[in-house]
């Protein structure tokens, strides 16, 4: 599963894309997130608020209580600000 | 239809006839060029999620025709580094009418502004700051929902 | 502030760089361009009121200024015959914010549309016609009054 | 005083601008109107439906009960159909 990173979320982890392999039982955004924070400090920071985080799965927006499986690309962003 | 996100600058004249070529039964036309702000910004920096970007200004798109009968509708956003003054985004929409023309460009704008994939980073003398999202951009777009129910 | 009567054609990108030439704090600068309708029409003549257009486009522009944070607006409006698809008028604003620049816009089209002393007249297969006053615009108009009173 | 009429009253009238001097009396637009429609019948026939008919006096908006003294020039023509 691909995860994708934008803006200063990009920034706080250090990387815009990586590959993860998430551990049985991680079935929704929210879990996925939770999962990562305990992986390392940089992760824990960047997803210290995730009031302020929104999220995409394959390109489609979506919520954090949403399943992840089958799922090939999961962005985590803050709110956009084009326009 | 035109949608493109670019790092080049376009030409709103350019844009206006592409909207208009070849027909003689558009009455209005109406564009938004959304420009970058100085003041204490030496740059500005637009970052983009590529492929759901598109996907998102043609869903948007695709809902402005929905609501109002268009006869054409054009797209542009700018990524990567610009400068005060510069262009970012450009919206046009063409309609025999012109009430339909100017609603369906600034529901364009508002739902661009709300929910395509774009984050924007200012430089300034103090460093360089993620710009955050404005709660009256969200109410922009809310009001949309809130006229059609 | 840019009003012009005239029977040349006009260069929207030209125009909207006027607008926010030389200057970095212009956030939005909205455009409306109105075309001729073909169809059955073969082309259309605009008469004017030499002098009281002008004043008139002047007053519409100033109240425009009076009701919206506006750093520039630009009327233009074409006298003479054009050929279907054709610019008549065009119609820009430059604000700091985008709700601001698009009602203006708006507004201005609006006033224009009932208050400056213009007169179409259509060539058709089957003759000349006076274009009649639309009703709708005249309540577009209002619409103004009634949301301030 | 200068009248100036547009669009189709001035091909009814058949004269886009002409100099007259109404006789003592005629105080206010519609009574000039009234008097104009007893000179020649393209007169009449122009000014048929005073109600399709605007005025403008030295180029502001008035309306037919506007007094016309001092006024230099009178515009007469129907609602305007610009932008």
């Amino acid at each position: 599963m691909k995860l994708l990173y934008f803006a200063w979320l990009r920034e706080r982890i250090g990387v815009g894309s990586e590959d993860v392999s998430p551990p049985e039982g991680i079935e929704t955004v929210r879990q996925l997130v939770d999962w990562l924070k305990t992986r390392e400090p940089r992760y824990d920071h960047a997803f210290a608020e995730t009031a302020a985080i929104r999220v995409a799965i394959d390109q489609e927006q979506a919520d954090f209580d949403a399943p992840i499986a089958g799922a090939r690309e999961i962005a985590l962003f803050p709110p956009v600000t084009g326009g | 239809m035109t949608v493109r996100v670019q790092e080049n600058d376009f030409d709103p004249t350019t844009e206006l006839d592409a909207l208009c070529a070849g027909r003689d039964d558009i009455g209005a036309m109406v564009s938004f060029t959304g420009l970058v702000r100085g003041g204490d910004v030496s740059e500005m920096t637009l970052e983009h999620y590529p492929g759901m970007t598109e996907k998102a200004l043609e869903e948007i798109e695709r809902e402005a025709r929905n609501r109002w009968p268009l006869q054409g509708v054009t797209i542009i956003h700018r990524v990567g580094p610009l400068a005060p003054g510069a262009r970012i985004v450009f919206v046009a929409t063409a309609s025999p009418h012109r009430a339909a023309a100017f609603e369906a460009a600034e529901f364009l704008m508002d739902f661009l502004k709300t929910r395509a994939p774009f984050w924007k980073k200012e430089a300034t003398a103090e460093g360089a700051r993620w710009v955050d999202a404005r709660e009256s951009d969200g109410e922009a777009a809310s009001r949309w929902t809130r006229e059609k129910s």
